[in-house]
């Protein structure tokens, strides 16, 4: 279903050659560039550790990059604090569990909406993620930190769609959801492209993320290994050996 | 070594004899708990030094207090007095403030075999130590603090006796001798004792114990307090509007700041005091004038008592005609004391081989607002009121 | 695939098993009243949409929480709100959803830590034995993170953190490995070394117990499925029987 | 960049400070590591020598009686530290009120010397037993909770037992205080009793660094450790957490007692409001944190500077309160500026220069699958095999 | 039994000033995990300052307030983004302890320093003054202590429960990263909380200073019986602490009948183990509670 819209000329995010690493400890990411066009769906595979998630931090301003420029719609915000990143319209869902753990899945739905100061879109919003998430309806005042993993998930994900931001950044939207929240997931990312946002995808389940995505990147130690059209990274039968695993008939073992 | 580094302060030299100055060691309680009677104390010592040296000095030598600061710690007490005695060489030492603080001190003093004459620590355990170099330098100890108004009330007739009595006494070896003392006088003429309170030295909120005493309507309320221990306890009476017949706290009614903390109920308030700068013992008029003139005010107890401490000790130098830290010189001056009756601004002193003195406490009463001696007549200013007004 | 392991073999024993096994909370039946055996010796899988109680379960059943009622056996002794270092050292080792590990310690410390007897000999013998650092450093290399033996592990990337966890389960040397979503987050490629490493252990004997979302793994990996649905089993098999299951279908794949 | 792959770095850089890490830690380069931590040891037992010849010879050292004493109390501070880490060290548990042990531990001998015949020194050995003994309730409480409800209760200890020691008068001479008989008859002067109690206090100290090093290398406190990270995991890995917090928490209690003790014995007066203090307990987690709670000298080299600051400070501010001032600061900047400790503070800056290892893997995944297909052709066992070339290849790999 | 009575209005009144002190600490604690050991110290602070500003002005302590209230706030904000925010997330909880109680060691100096290890009383017309009520005597500075506490316990409630605010502060200190990344001033929202806890402190001292003796070791002695009560409370759980607070002083000022003073004390301790025995998470704490 990958659709071929010509990569248009102008950015909504870009990022040239970003070098970042953590503390004193060496580089993690060296000389990596990634431009996201508006209403596309880039997509970061690689193996862990590859960088994927520091990228996302260089990009919303959680982690400040040694050199190299971002750019939001075109704007330098290098160097911003995610709340400035948040106001030039750019969104982050972390990795792993951010839930607010000991407040209630309506604390933590309607605090996604805290930039957001319209009272009636906070309460459309609601309604919306409501029907798309049946356990945030139904476990609406329940403590998150009770839910199940993938619940917890699910109501970060609804969380994170309280705001419209022009960009968002996706940190494995898809890890530890069922088929059914899953396939949710990976519809809602198609209806912000239509929606003209840009987004920025990290997946290990690179197979259904390069389905739903229009540009593939392959990141590995640190730098962009390959880089194209969604489906033709699908095709390539060497990557998809070593990134995207094989089938297991034709793992290498045995 | 590194420690000599910053604790080699005092010269050592000047422990041998000679005709350079005396130096007397003292650790008192500067800061902390003690701080308040520890800095009166230290007034009371510095104004016996000054009066010396401006005197001829002892032995013509000129004296010199090296006074330091405990904390209101024991531990520090000891170590303080370890390095006095080690570091700075002194030739004598004086004792600290608070029973809590003189044990530990005397048994240093003693291990170096010194003179041990301490201005505060009247709480019997004190003597019970086994401690042969030590003396208390005020006329009584806490159990005696109100032999002369137990006496007083003994020589009523049955009928005018109070029938019932309360006792409040902060948890600390003097506070509660002095209650105590009185106590066991007032049970042994059959006064009943209806209320019996300890409380520990931080308390600061009365109002339970005082809903007791005034729950009890006992004829007599006994503070053994310090100082701000009795101010909250009247307070705390007051608000319950108990009204008894006679209420004697000890310490805190002498002290100057009593009467604004209270206003004008104080009267008819009793307190036991071992001096009164009225005394006209020998020496006492000179001590208050010239005190008087040092610091403004006149001495309190706390200077007082220092004040004795240094004539005793003197009066002891003069007598053997030493003053150095090596033993021979401290046991004579010991042996002097034990045999010895001195003149001090507290009147006469001797002591039993324990170290207590056997005197009395002089008892004053707030009459139309201020603070005066009752009892014993012989001394007294003012004529004791045996119906307390309202407060 | 499945050959590779000699699992298909052996007859089936009943390993880990519970009866009417509930936990409450609140309002939520989180388990509720789950009777299901798994089969000793195989990979055994438990799926189940989200919420429907499988770490839960995991955590009766390894005595990180009492259930309500129910019992749990082991190899038929009773294994029921057993505290969890007494069911870890019967031989039943697991790994956390939310993958946890010491983050102040070096990789190898963690790989230490795991307790094998109470023996005092055992428990005050130096923890860092030529032997013990060996057997780790073996592990370590199996799923791929042998490299980073002396970086505290709170500094690995998420999915190495997961490998570093299910390195220290194995450390431990479990007979019955229970692994809760051990492909959450962890790059295709390496799922299929964690696949080949599951069949090498499974075929060296050990006994699997996994929750897995990912049914293509499920589905390769596994001798026998069953299937959760609101805290109860709903189905069991082998995974070509319940891949085809109306009832799987209509409450886990949603088609 | 190049050498962050290089095994050999890896094994130098001990990443955290703990005193566990060892450098023969790599399978490619033992021999090498070996020498390497044969030079270490060798390191580490001359530092061990110096620093007993520095303790021991200190008293010949001291000018004077007092310097002396102030030697025995910096002594008695070590070992009330060095207890208290077993604790807070191993397992993260701080407790402010471990003045608590040392209180019950100095009365315990002091009414034991009283009142029975006992020899002193086995009275405050039985002092600490029974300490110990006590240990276990109170541990069975108060390590049912973590973190701050622990380190409350641990100063609920303290004040409960500062009012039953000043109330219970009968028995414990109550605000009178306690004179404590001592140990050696008159003839033995003050300095040499000095003397003696230095060399009791460095050795109960040294039997409590030893017991403190034993645990530290075991299984056992690996498993401390462990629950000082994650108690639950730990649990789910079979470390029986509650027994093993619990041992060190009588352990701990058991040596603080014997400190308390020791001291007892050697100043001779006990007074509630001294020995049951918050503050003497805070001074024990201030020394251990200052040297760093997770190495074996840690608390030993905090005692030795608080000691002397301690003493330090008075000198300067005497009769002000500037010392508390004084203390307050030196504790705060040691939270904020090294919450590990000197030791850890002083090995990382070590380590700063030595090259950093990088956690990210130096080899592309496609380098790894020709590898494990060269393995698999080999036809030898994958895993095995795999180990070495993964960590060795990169060098070639790379150019 | 009129002794009873009274006692239950002591106790009352007591536990109306404990539940206030123990709130401020809880609300440290429930919502940013740091155990405010100082929180006593900043108490003794502020009743001296009204003490001081009494002895200089003359006028009603009360007034004091005007000031130090605002003054404390800053000091809390100052406080929580200097020191607090230094300290790593891990062990925020452990460290927190050393800090504040460092903290508390220097505002002691310097009270001592400045003020002297004097006790100081604060001279009130009324302070011996009292109603009658039922036989029982409510002393009127008792009662205004226990009027401010309720008044600033009910508004902390309210500010916490029912704005944004509060709910930014609990998500501040739940997940930061995730709280920055929804456009929360993580550093200015938990500033202001700690700045919040320190006003009731301000305000709690006063209260203190109305009808009790002050001096600068005195933190001591109230730091002991406030940990006991918000654990018993439940740590982090405002109501708990109110609750028990009033239970407990109640139950110290009725125990001082059959007891006196010093082994009613102990009941703090004593309720402290029981809980510890029965509810290891305080009796209206959260479940998650004791894990910190
Ligand atoms: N906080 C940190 N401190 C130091 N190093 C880190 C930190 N976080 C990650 N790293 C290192 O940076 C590298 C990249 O980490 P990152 O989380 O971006 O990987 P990733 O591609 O997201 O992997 P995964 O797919 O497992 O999430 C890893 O090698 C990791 O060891
Ligand atoms: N501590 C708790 N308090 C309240 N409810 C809980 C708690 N733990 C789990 N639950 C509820 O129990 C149900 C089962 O949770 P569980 O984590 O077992 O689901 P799961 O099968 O593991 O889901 P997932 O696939 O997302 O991991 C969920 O509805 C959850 O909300
Ligand atoms: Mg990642
Ligand atoms: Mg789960």
């Amino acid at each position: 279903m990958a659709s071929d819209t010509p990569p248009s000329t102008e950015f909504l995010l870009e990022l040239t050659d970003i070098q970042a690493g953590y503390g004193r400890a060496a580089l993690v990411l060296r000389g990596l560039t990634v431009q996201v066009p508006p209403a596309t769906v880039v997509c970061l595979v690689g193996p862990n550790g590859a960088g994927k998630s520091t990228v996302l931090k260089v990009a919303s301003g959680m982690l400040t990059p040694r050199s190299g420029t971002i750019r939001v719609a075109g704007k330098d915000v290098t160097k911003n604090s995610p709340q400035q990143m948040l106001t030039a319209g750019l969104s982050h869902v972390l990795q792993g569990h951010s839930v607010f753990k000991e407040m209630t899945v309506s604390e933590n739905v309607l605090l996604g909406a805290y930039s957001v100061k319209d009272k009636s879109v906070v309460s459309d919003r609601v309604d919306f993620v409501k029907s798309l998430f049946p356990v945030v309806a139904d476990r609406w005042n329940a403590l998150a930190g009770a839910l199940s993993g993938g619940q917890q998930k699910q109501v970060e994900f609804a969380r994170s769609l309280m705001v419209s931001p022009q960009v968002v950044l996706l940190d494995e939207p898809s890890m530890g959801l069922d088929p059914k929240a899953t396939g949710t997931v990976f519809e809602q990312v198609v209806r912000m492209r239509d929606a003209g946002t840009a987004v920025l995808l990290v997946e290990q389940n690179a197979r259904r993320a390069l389905e739903t995505a229009d540009l593939g990147c392959v990141l590995d130690l640190g730098r962009v290994h390959i880089q194209g059209p969604a489906d033709e990274l699908l095709r390539d039968p060497q990557l998809a050996e070593l990134y995207l695993g094989g089938r297991p008939a034709t793992t290498p073992t045995h | 070594l590194t420690l000599t580094g910053c604790m080699s302060s005092g010269s050592s030299s000047s422990g041998d004899d000679g005709d350079g100055p005396i130096t007397i060691g003292i650790s008192l309680p500067l800061t902390g708990d003690f701080s308040e009677p520890g800095k009166g104390v230290q007034r009371g010592y510095e104004a016996w030094a000054d009066y010396v040296n401006e005197n001829g000095g002892l032995l013509g030598r000129d004296v010199e207090l090296k006074i330091l600061d405990d904390q209101s710690n024991a531990d520090r007490v000891a170590s303080d007095y370890e390095k006095l005695i080690n570091q700075d060489g002194v030739d004598l030492v004086f004792g600290p403030f608070s029973t809590r603080l003189v044990v530990p001190a005397a048994q240093v003093a003693k291990d170096y075999g010194f003179l041990f004459v301490e201005p505060a620590g009247a709480a019997e355990e004190v003597f019970t130590q086994g401690f042969d170099n030590l003396f208390y330098a005020a006329p009584a100890v806490a159990d005696d603090h109100y032999n002369y108004l137990a006496d007083a009330i003994e020589a009523l007739p049955e009928a005018d006796r109070p029938k019932t009595a309360a006792y409040a006494a902060m948890d600390d070896p003097f506070a509660m001798g002095t209650a105590y003392g009185l106590k066991t006088r007032l049970e042994e003429m059959g006064v009943e004792t209806v209320v019996d309170e300890v409380y520990p030295p931080n308390t600061t909120d009365f109002g339970s114990i005082a809903a007791k005493i005034a729950d009890s309507k006992a004829d007599v309320v006994v503070g053994g307090t310090q100082y701000q221990d009795a101010v909250n306890m009247i307070v705390a009476l007051r608000q319950l509007n108990y009204q008894p017949k006679m209420a004697a706290f000890s310490t805190a009614p002498t002290n100057p700041e009593f009467p604004e903390a209270i206003g004008k109920e104080t009267e008819g308030i009793l307190s036991p005091t071992g001096y009164t700068p009225e005394a006209d013992y020998p020496t006492n008029a000179e001590f208050v004038e010239y005190y008087t003139e040092k610091n403004g005010t006149p001495p309190a107890e706390d200077e007082a008592n220092a004040w004795t401490t240094g004539q005793v000790v003197a009066a002891a130098v003069e007598a053997v005609g030493c003053a150095d830290p090596d033993p021979e010189c401290q046991q004579q001056l010991i042996d002097w004391l034990r045999e010895n009756e001195v003149d001090t601004v507290v009147g006469p002193l001797s002591w039993d081989a324990e170290g207590r003195p056997e005197g009395a406490h002089l008892i004053q009463q707030y009459v139309d607002g201020k603070i005066r001696i009752v009892l014993p007549e012989d001394a007294a200013e003012a004529d004791l009121i045996l119906e307390k007004p309202h407060w | 695939m499945t050959e590779s392991a000699g699992s298909t073999a052996t007859d089936t024993r009943i390993g880990l098993a519970t009866e009417g096994l509930t936990k409450r909370y609140g309002g939520v039946t989180a388990v509720d009243g789950a009777s299901v055996q798994f089969h000793h010796g195989k990979v055994n899988a438990l799926i189940g949409p989200n919420g429907s109680g499988k770490t839960t379960f995991f955590n009766c059943v390894t005595g990180m929480i009492k259930p309500d009622s129910g019992r749990a056996t082991y190899l038929g002794d009773d294994i029921t709100g057993k505290a969890s270092h007494r069911i870890a050292r019967a031989g039943i080792g697991r790994s956390f959803q939310l993958c946890r590990i010491f983050p102040r310690m070096t990789v190898m410390e963690n790989m230490l830590v795991a307790v094998r007897s109470t023996s005092l000999r055992h428990v005050l013998a130096p923890s860092r034995s030529a032997g013990e650092l060996d057997r780790a450093r073996e592990l370590l290399a199996r799923v791929g993170i042998d490299h980073l033996e002396n970086s505290e592990a709170r500094d690995i990337s998420y999915g190495q953190q997961k490998l570093l966890e299910l390195a220290g389960v194995l450390m431990a040397d479990p007979e019955t490995i229970m692994l809760d979503e051990p492909a959450g987050g962890v790059n295709p490629a390496l799922i299929d070394r964690i696949a080949s490493l599951v069949r090498d252990l499974n075929a060296e004997g050990k006994t699997f117990l996994i929750v897995e979302h990912n049914m293509e793994l499920v589905m390769s990996l596994s001798d026998h499925v069953v299937v959760f649905d609101r805290g109860r089993q709903i189905c069991e098999g082998p995974p070509s029987v319940v891949q085809n299951d109306p009832r799987v279908l209509e409450a886990y794949l949603g088609i | 960049m190049r050498n962050a792959s290089d095994p050999t770095s890896d094994s130098t850089s001990d990443p955290t400070s703990d005193s566990t890490s060892d450098p023969t830690s790599d399978p490619t380069v033992r021999t090498d590591a070996g020498s390497r931590g044969r030079a270490v040891l060798l390191a580490k037992g001359i530092g061990l020598l110096v620093l007993a010849a520095a303790v021991l010879s200190f008293p010949s050292l001291a000018p004077d009686a007092f310097i002396l004493s102030v030697g025995v109390v910096i002594m008695s501070y070590a070992v009330l530290a060095t207890s208290w880490n077993f604790v807070g060290g191993f397992t993260g548990y701080i407790s402010l009120g471990h003045a608590a042990y040392s209180g019950l531990g100095a009365y315990a001998t002091a009414l034991l010397v009283i009142h029975t015949s006992l020899n002193p020194w086995v009275a405050m050995l039985l002092g600490g037993l029974l300490v110990a003994a006590l240990a276990v309730p109170i541990g069975i409480a108060s390590l049912r909770v973590r973190g701050a409800s622990f380190v409350i209760v641990s100063i609920a200890m303290v004040l409960i037992l500062l009012l039953v020691f000043q109330s219970w008068g009968e028995v414990t001479g109550g605000s009178n205080g306690l004179r404590v008989p001592r140990p050696f008859d008159e003839s033995v002067l003050r300095p040499e009793q000095h003397e003696r109690f230095f060399y009791l206090h460095v050795a109960l100290l040294a039997v409590a660094l030893l017991t403190w090093w034993a645990i530290d290398r075991s299984r056992f406190g690996t498993g401390l450790k462990a629950i000082r990270e994650d108690e639950d995991k730990a649990q789910s890995l079979g470390v029986p957490t509650f027994n093993y917090k619990l041992v060190a928490f009588i352990v701990s209690a058991f040596f603080t007692a014997l400190g308390g003790g020791m001291y007892a014995l050697w100043f001779g007066f006990l007074d509630p409001i001294f020995q049951f203090s918050i503050l003497v307990g805070s001074y024990m987690v201030l020394m251990s944190l200052l040297g760093g709670i997770r190495s074996l000298f840690g608390p030993l080299l905090g005692a030795v500077i608080v000691g002397y600051a301690v003493e330090f400070f008075k000198n300067q501010y005497g009769d002000t309160q500037f010392h508390l001032v004084a203390m307050g600061l030196l504790l705060g900047i040691v939270v904020l500026f090294m919450p590990d400790g000197i030791i850890p503070a002083l090995s990382s800056l070590i380590n700063r220069f030595s090259p950093q290892a990088a956690s990210i893997r130096e080899v592309s995944a496609g380098e790894l699958a020709e590898q494990r297909r060269a393995a698999a052709s080999e036809g030898k066992d994958l895993d095995a095999t795999e180990a070495e070339p993964t960590d060795s290849l990169p060098e070639g790999a790379k150019r | 039994m009129s002794l009873f009575f009274q006692s239950v209005v002591l106790g009352v009144l007591l536990g109306g000033l404990y539940a206030l002190l123990a709130a401020g600490l809880t609300l440290y604690f429930g919502v940013m995990r740091v155990v405010m050991i100082a929180h006593s110290a900043f108490l003794i602070l502020s009743a001296y300052l009204a003490w001081w500003f009494t002895t200089e002005t003359g006028l009603d302590p009360l007034l004091s307030l005007v000031v130090t209230v605002p003054l404390f706030f800053v000091a809390g904000v100052l406080m929580q983004r200097l020191l607090i925010s230094r300290l790593r997330p891990a062990t925020l909880t452990m460290m927190s302890v050393l800090l504040t109680f460092s903290v508390a060691l220097v505002i002691e100096g310097m009270l001592g320093f400045v003020f002297s290890g004097t006790q100081r009383r604060i001279r009130l017309p009324y302070s011996g003054d009292s109603l009658e009520l039922f036989g029982a005597n409510i002393a009127v500075v008792k009662l205004i202590a226990f009027g401010l506490a309720a008044v600033s316990l009910g508004a902390l409630f309210l500010i916490l429960k029912k704005t944004q605010f509060g709910q930014a502060l609990r998500a501040t200190i739940q997940h930061p990263d995730a709280a920055r990344l929804i456009g929360i001033n993580t550093d200015r929202i938990a500033g202001y909380g700690f700045g919040l806890g320190l006003a009731t402190a301000a305000i709690g001292g006063t209260a203190l200073a109305l009808d009790s003796t002050i001096y600068p070791s005195l933190h001591w002695h109230w730091i002991g019986p406030l940990m006991a009560i918000i654990v018993v409370g439940g740590l982090g759980s405002i109501p708990g602490a109110a609750i028990a607070a009033m239970l407990l002083g109640l139950g110290q000022s009725l125990l001082q009948i059959p007891l006196g003073t010093t082994w009613a004390q102990t009941i703090f301790y004593l309720a402290l183990f029981a809980t510890l025995m029965v509810r290891p998470q305080g009796f209206f704490g959260g479940r998650l509670a004791q894990r910190f």
